[in-house]
């Protein structure tokens, strides 16, 4: 569907059609979207909206091919993005959550506190150059000698599956294998990377959508935005409510971690942010000068061009 | 008229010459036997006028039409006798029937009433596999003969049989040919085979096979049992096995 | 005694594998496997019953793409390997393509997939010809070509079109050889179809094992790949019995047919 | 005149691949295909050529865990088929749990893989194991019963024991099946250890690609991609050369095999 | 001595009966006929003395030791040539030799020392596609002499051959047997064959088969070209005819 071209004079009850391509497999970082649909957030703007789970490895070059309205994908992908060889013309629209919840991960017996116990450890990862930098970044910083940690990819397996055979450390995000964790009482050391760094700080997960959208459509965008940001916020107040939205779309995943993953993002969300959404440049300009030094960018970064708040809802 | 005339014919495989300067002419309604050595090439020249393979030298000409690559103006009974192992006795006689346009049921209805003649009733169900030697062989033999072109090529039809099941088929074969009017190119290894049905027999020489006589048999047709003890038929045999 | 021998020789396997699914379950039980990597039989079939409703859809959807993709294949490589048969030339040419089509790992073209083909069954179905199609070839064509040349001689001496030389000769005698691929291709399918969910959509049991995988429930994860597995098992029990069907002559060619097909 | 044609008959399939290409490269240039989804034909080589001394390494590793899969596939495949052919209840035995292992989707059991057989070569060549041990046995065990029982009861006749019956008549006669499954197998194998890779590990073509699509790398891929085609087609080519030297009767039994050879 | 000693075999194949109550004797050194009707079971009698097909009634004793189902103790030449295709002749016929353990050149040059007697010398390296009829059935035959077990078994060795050759072989059987010492069964249509070579010969009824009458030889060795023309051999053959 490339309703981007339609006719916007669409009758009020003849609803739009919307495509929007996750990140991965459907989880509570989503759940305001899956909210907004169930409550009728979306068909109240005149949009029906289409969920799509997508391959492995983000829908940034599904967006920039036209495949869809918006897309999840993370700050360190739309980089990448925007500075390819031959960029992509992506946009951030809305951060999902306000601070970087991920971290890294291990369990309590690998004595894991701080990126100075990396050395000699094991690293299991899922392959982008940016991770080797991170690491080397942090370890350098405190001194310790990145050569002799290992770096594996674990492909598809989950950090307590890996974390059983040879590797000891993996980057995780709290809100979903922390909250398991916690769950399962599993006995863990959690390193936040905005604790480590406040350049590290970062907007993961986003929502983005193709330049040209943004362009010729704006009005869409707002739409979505806005109907999307009501069912965040219902989420941040109603949290079991709005996990069990969730699970009545996507019933395959585990009642009892949805909940209790969407108490713990309720609070994060939005955060200490003013609405739920914004971003603020220096994030953006921060982490891209970060990549950039580097060397993991191959051409120049323009933060500005990255993102833009101007489609959230104003209060 | 001539049904067949083959002219001059040469073939080798590699550095083998099998074929030398091969030269036989067959009537309409003739019935002309070839004799010869094993291995010296009569399968070959048959393969060779029913357009399977290409001399390397010399014309075959059928009604004085060039023929050489040309398949399917005569019937062939091969040596082996390549039933389809994956068909019935019974469909496997109809094939030619099919292949000429009949309908499957009144192709294997037709077939059918042969079946006694050759001695293989009760057999129509049963697979080639489950077959002796010499009733695969009577089944090919009916194959061949449901094909009924006015040309047969038949190569050591009897070779398998017993004493007994060949008189019968010789005699057989006689009586159809009164009716049929077919020119039949016969290979046997058996003189007495060739002399009681031949109008006139091929003797090939060892490999480079070349024509080394030929005989005219006049001895008067129908014959029947009694022609075995003619005269003229031990004189003829006895001047093959001289030339052999 | 025949029926008898047959019903021993049944219990051979099925012992067999009794003892190794006795041997995980208690594994299992006294703890030397974790059962987020590797639950319990009893676990697992207990997962299913329960969560069988929910997978109803998935099955049937995955099933579908996976049945659609075989036939099309099936169809496909019949007038491929024909035409590669009759004519050097195409053989020349499509051979070397089809090859090299095998030879791309195919979830590396996952993303030009749904950009050319959408989220929808057509990716999916595309996936599983992909995968089934090949193994179809090089079957038949090998079986093609396997006739005795001197019966296909006969056959065009009798003057026997080329039709009728494939209906009379060429397919019977390839019919083993095809089988033989079709059970290959079968195995295959219903995976392919999984792989080709993986690509992206919205249903099937490629999603839903990615989706439980991701709540750490490997019990369903195993429940999927026991249905995976059945339905697998249900398409090659159609393949073999269609071939019993149409190759009644093997078992008076070959040995040990007959055993074979006792199993 | 034989050459000549025979030069004649390499020409179409390259002139149409080449067609193919151009098509392709048009395509891109005027810009109907984006770049980052489907790069042109000459970018991709360029890059090829520019990154192949960084894939050297991966290369490597790709190919001995591509190669070691595939001895070991046929060598178990050997043992395997020649002892189910042998013993009914091995057979009866073993066909199924062989045909259950092929349904399971490789990917949804790649975690336990990396817990049992670590993030080394192991898990790799075991995949690819898995990946081609199959249609190798398959068509071994096609081909071994497919032998005329009349040759087998003279053998036996004259004495000949069961291990002089495998060498003298089965195996030979199982050779056309045999290599049309390494066939099958060689265009696998290299994709089941790019496949392996993904699932986990430090080198290796899969995780290159990995790597380079996160970052965008689209060109990149691809260049991995001609890469894993061109080592598939290497192999494949070893295995046709090591047939026409392993099966040379097979030209006066069978039709075509003198073009095929020629290709 | 008793050689090969068969007692009322009984063998179907599904309804249908094909040997009924067939008892064969074959005494050390003997050389013995069976003729019978296409189809009447000779194989098949065969084939259940060599062990590879079990009979429904009757025993099978060689040198007095029941050997049924039990494979190995003769030579036996199949009706079919039954060449290993993908083997060329020469290495198709040291097959027995290999078999018995000879080293592969050793049986090589052993089994091609043989090859002009045979009339294959120059086919050594030929697959078996590349011959003609009658050579791959002299090719079979070579293999079984190959096999040079004391008892035979030869399933219409020289059905396939020219008149000529055929009594070249004939007579070079005849030669051998003089000093090898083998005991013979022998499958033929051929009745002249049949008395030339035999010190006994089994008429077969029809299907199912009985043993129709049995006729002693007694006609002294050694034998040569006259014999076919001695007052003993053609009383017996007229007698045989009358049976048949
Ligand atoms: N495809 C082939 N390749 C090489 N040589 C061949 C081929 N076909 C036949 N020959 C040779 O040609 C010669 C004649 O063979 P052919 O089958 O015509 O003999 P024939 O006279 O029919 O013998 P027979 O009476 O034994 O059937 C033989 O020496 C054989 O080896
Ligand atoms: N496997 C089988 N299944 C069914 N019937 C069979 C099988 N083998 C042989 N027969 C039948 O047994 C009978 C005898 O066959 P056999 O081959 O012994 O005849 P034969 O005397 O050798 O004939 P010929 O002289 O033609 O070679 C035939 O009617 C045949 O159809
Ligand atoms: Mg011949
Ligand atoms: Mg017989």
């Amino acid at each position: 569907p490339k309703p981007a071209e339609e006719p916007k004079k669409a009758p009020a009850q003849e609803l739009q059609k919307v495509t929007v391509i996750l990140d991965w497999v459907p989880n509570t970082n989503h759940t305001g979207m899956y909210v907004a649909k169930e409550k009728g957030y979306y068909a109240e703007e005149g949009l029906e909206v289409e969920i799509i789970q997508p391959t492995e490895g983000g829908s940034a070059d599904l967006i920039a091919a036209g495949q869809g309205e918006f897309g999840i994908s993370y700050q360190e992908q739309v980089t990448y993005a925007r500075t390819a060889a031959t960029p992509l013309p992506i946009k951030a629209i809305a951060a999902i959550i306000q601070h970087n919840t991920s971290g890294f991960a291990s369990p309590v017996n690998k004595n894991i506190r701080s990126p100075k116990d990396f050395e000699g450890k094991r690293y299991g990862g899922w392959g982008s150059p940016m991770e080797e930098a991170m690491l080397k970044a942090l370890m350098e910083k405190e001194g310790a000698d990145f050569s002799k940690l290992e770096m594996v990819n674990i492909g598809a397996s989950d950090f307590f599956t890996s974390v059983e055979k040879d590797v000891d450390f993996s980057w995780i995000y709290y809100g979903w294998d922390g909250v398991r964790a916690e769950l399962m009482k599993f006995p863990m050391h959690f390193i936040k990377l905005q604790d480590l760094d406040p350049a590290l700080d970062f907007y993961t997960p986003v929502i983005i959508a193709h330049e040209d959208l943004l362009n010729q459509n704006p009005e869409l965008t707002r739409k979505f935005l806005r109907a999307t940001a009501k069912g965040y916020q219902y989420a941040i107040k109603n949290p079991e409510d709005a996990g069990k939205d969730l699970l009545k779309n996507v019933p395959e995943l585990d009642e009892e971690m949805v909940i209790a993953s969407q108490k713990y993002l309720a609070k994060e969300y939005q955060a200490d942010a003013p609405r739920w959404g914004e971003m603020k440049e220096e994030i953006w300009e921060v982490y891209g000068k970060w990549m950039g030094d580097r060397n993991l960018l191959e051409g120049p970064f323009d933060a500005k061009k990255a993102f833009t708040n101007e489609f959230l809802p104003v209060e | 008229m001539k049904k067949v005339e083959v002219i001059g014919i040469k073939k080798c495989f590699g550095n083998l010459v099998t074929l030398e300067d091969v030269s036989i002419t067959l009537e309409e309604n003739q019935f002309v036997s070839i004799l010869g050595p094993s291995g010296s090439g009569k399968s070959t020249l048959f393969n060779i006028i029913a357009g399977l393979i290409r001399p390397d030298e010399g014309t075959v000409e059928i009604e004085g039409e060039n023929v050489i690559g040309k398949t399917g103006r005569v019937s062939y009974m091969h040596q082996k006798d390549l039933l389809l192992p994956w068909k019935t006795i019974l469909d496997n006689v109809s094939i030619p029937l099919i292949l000429k346009g009949f309908p499957k049921k009144q192709a294997r209805w037709r077939a059918g009433t042969y079946f006694e003649l050759f001695g293989l009733q009760g057999f129509e169900d049963y697979y080639p596999a489950q077959l002796s030697g010499g009733m695969r062989q009577r089944a090919a033999l009916l194959r061949t003969y449901m094909f009924s072109n006015d040309i047969m090529l038949l190569d050591e039809p009897f070779g398998g049989l017993d004493a007994i099941t060949k008189r019968n088929m010789q005699h057989w074969l006689l009586r159809v040919l009164e009716n049929l009017n077919a020119s039949i190119l016969f290979i046997t290894h058996d003189i007495d085979e060739a002399i009681f049905l031949s109008d006139k027999i091929y003797v090939l020489s060892e490999r480079p096979a070349k024509v080394k006589a030929v005989f005219d048999v006049n001895i008067p047709r129908p014959r029947n049992i009694k022609t075995f003890t003619s005269k003229t038929f031990n004189e003829l045999k006895e001047d093959i096995l001289n030339i052999l | 005694m025949k029926k008898l021998q047959s019903i021993g020789n049944r219990l051979l396997p099925i012992g067999f594998t009794s003892i190794l699914l006795a041997i995980w379950e208690g594994m299992a039980r006294k703890g030397f496997v974790q059962p987020n990597l590797l639950p319990a039989p009893t676990k697992i079939i207990h997962t299913l019953v329960t969560n069988f409703s929910l997978m109803g859809e998935h099955i049937l959807i995955t099933s579908f793409e996976a049945v659609a993709g075989f036939l099309i294949s099936i169809a496909v490589a019949v007038v491929v390997s024909v035409l590669m048969d009759m004519m050097p030339m195409m053989r020349k040419t499509l051979y070397p393509m089809m090859i090299t089509s095998q030879t791309v790992p195919m979830i590396t073209l996952a993303p030009l997939f749904l950009i050319w083909f959408g989220y929808g069954y057509l990716p999916k179905i595309i996936i599983v010809i992909l995968v089934c199609f090949f193994p179809i070839t090089i079957s038949l064509l090998e079986g093609l070509a396997s006739v005795d040349q001197e019966l296909l001689n006969l056959l065009r001496s009798m003057g026997a079109k080329k039709y009728q030389i494939y209906r009379l000769a060429k397919f019977p005698a390839a019919m083993p050889g095809f089988f033989s691929g079709l059970k290959i291709a079968g195995t295959y399918s219903i995976m392919g179809a999984v792989i080709g969910e993986w690509v992206g959509g919205k249903k099937g049991l490629g999603l839903y094992m990615i989706r439980v995988r991701h709540s750490f429930a490997t019990d369903k994860v195993f429940a999927a790949i026991l249905v995976i597995t059945a339905l697998s098992l249900l398409l090659l029990g159609i393949i073999r019995w269609m071939e019993i069907r149409l190759v009644p002559w093997k078992k008076y060619m070959f040995q040990q047919s007959e055993e074979e097909y006792d199993s």
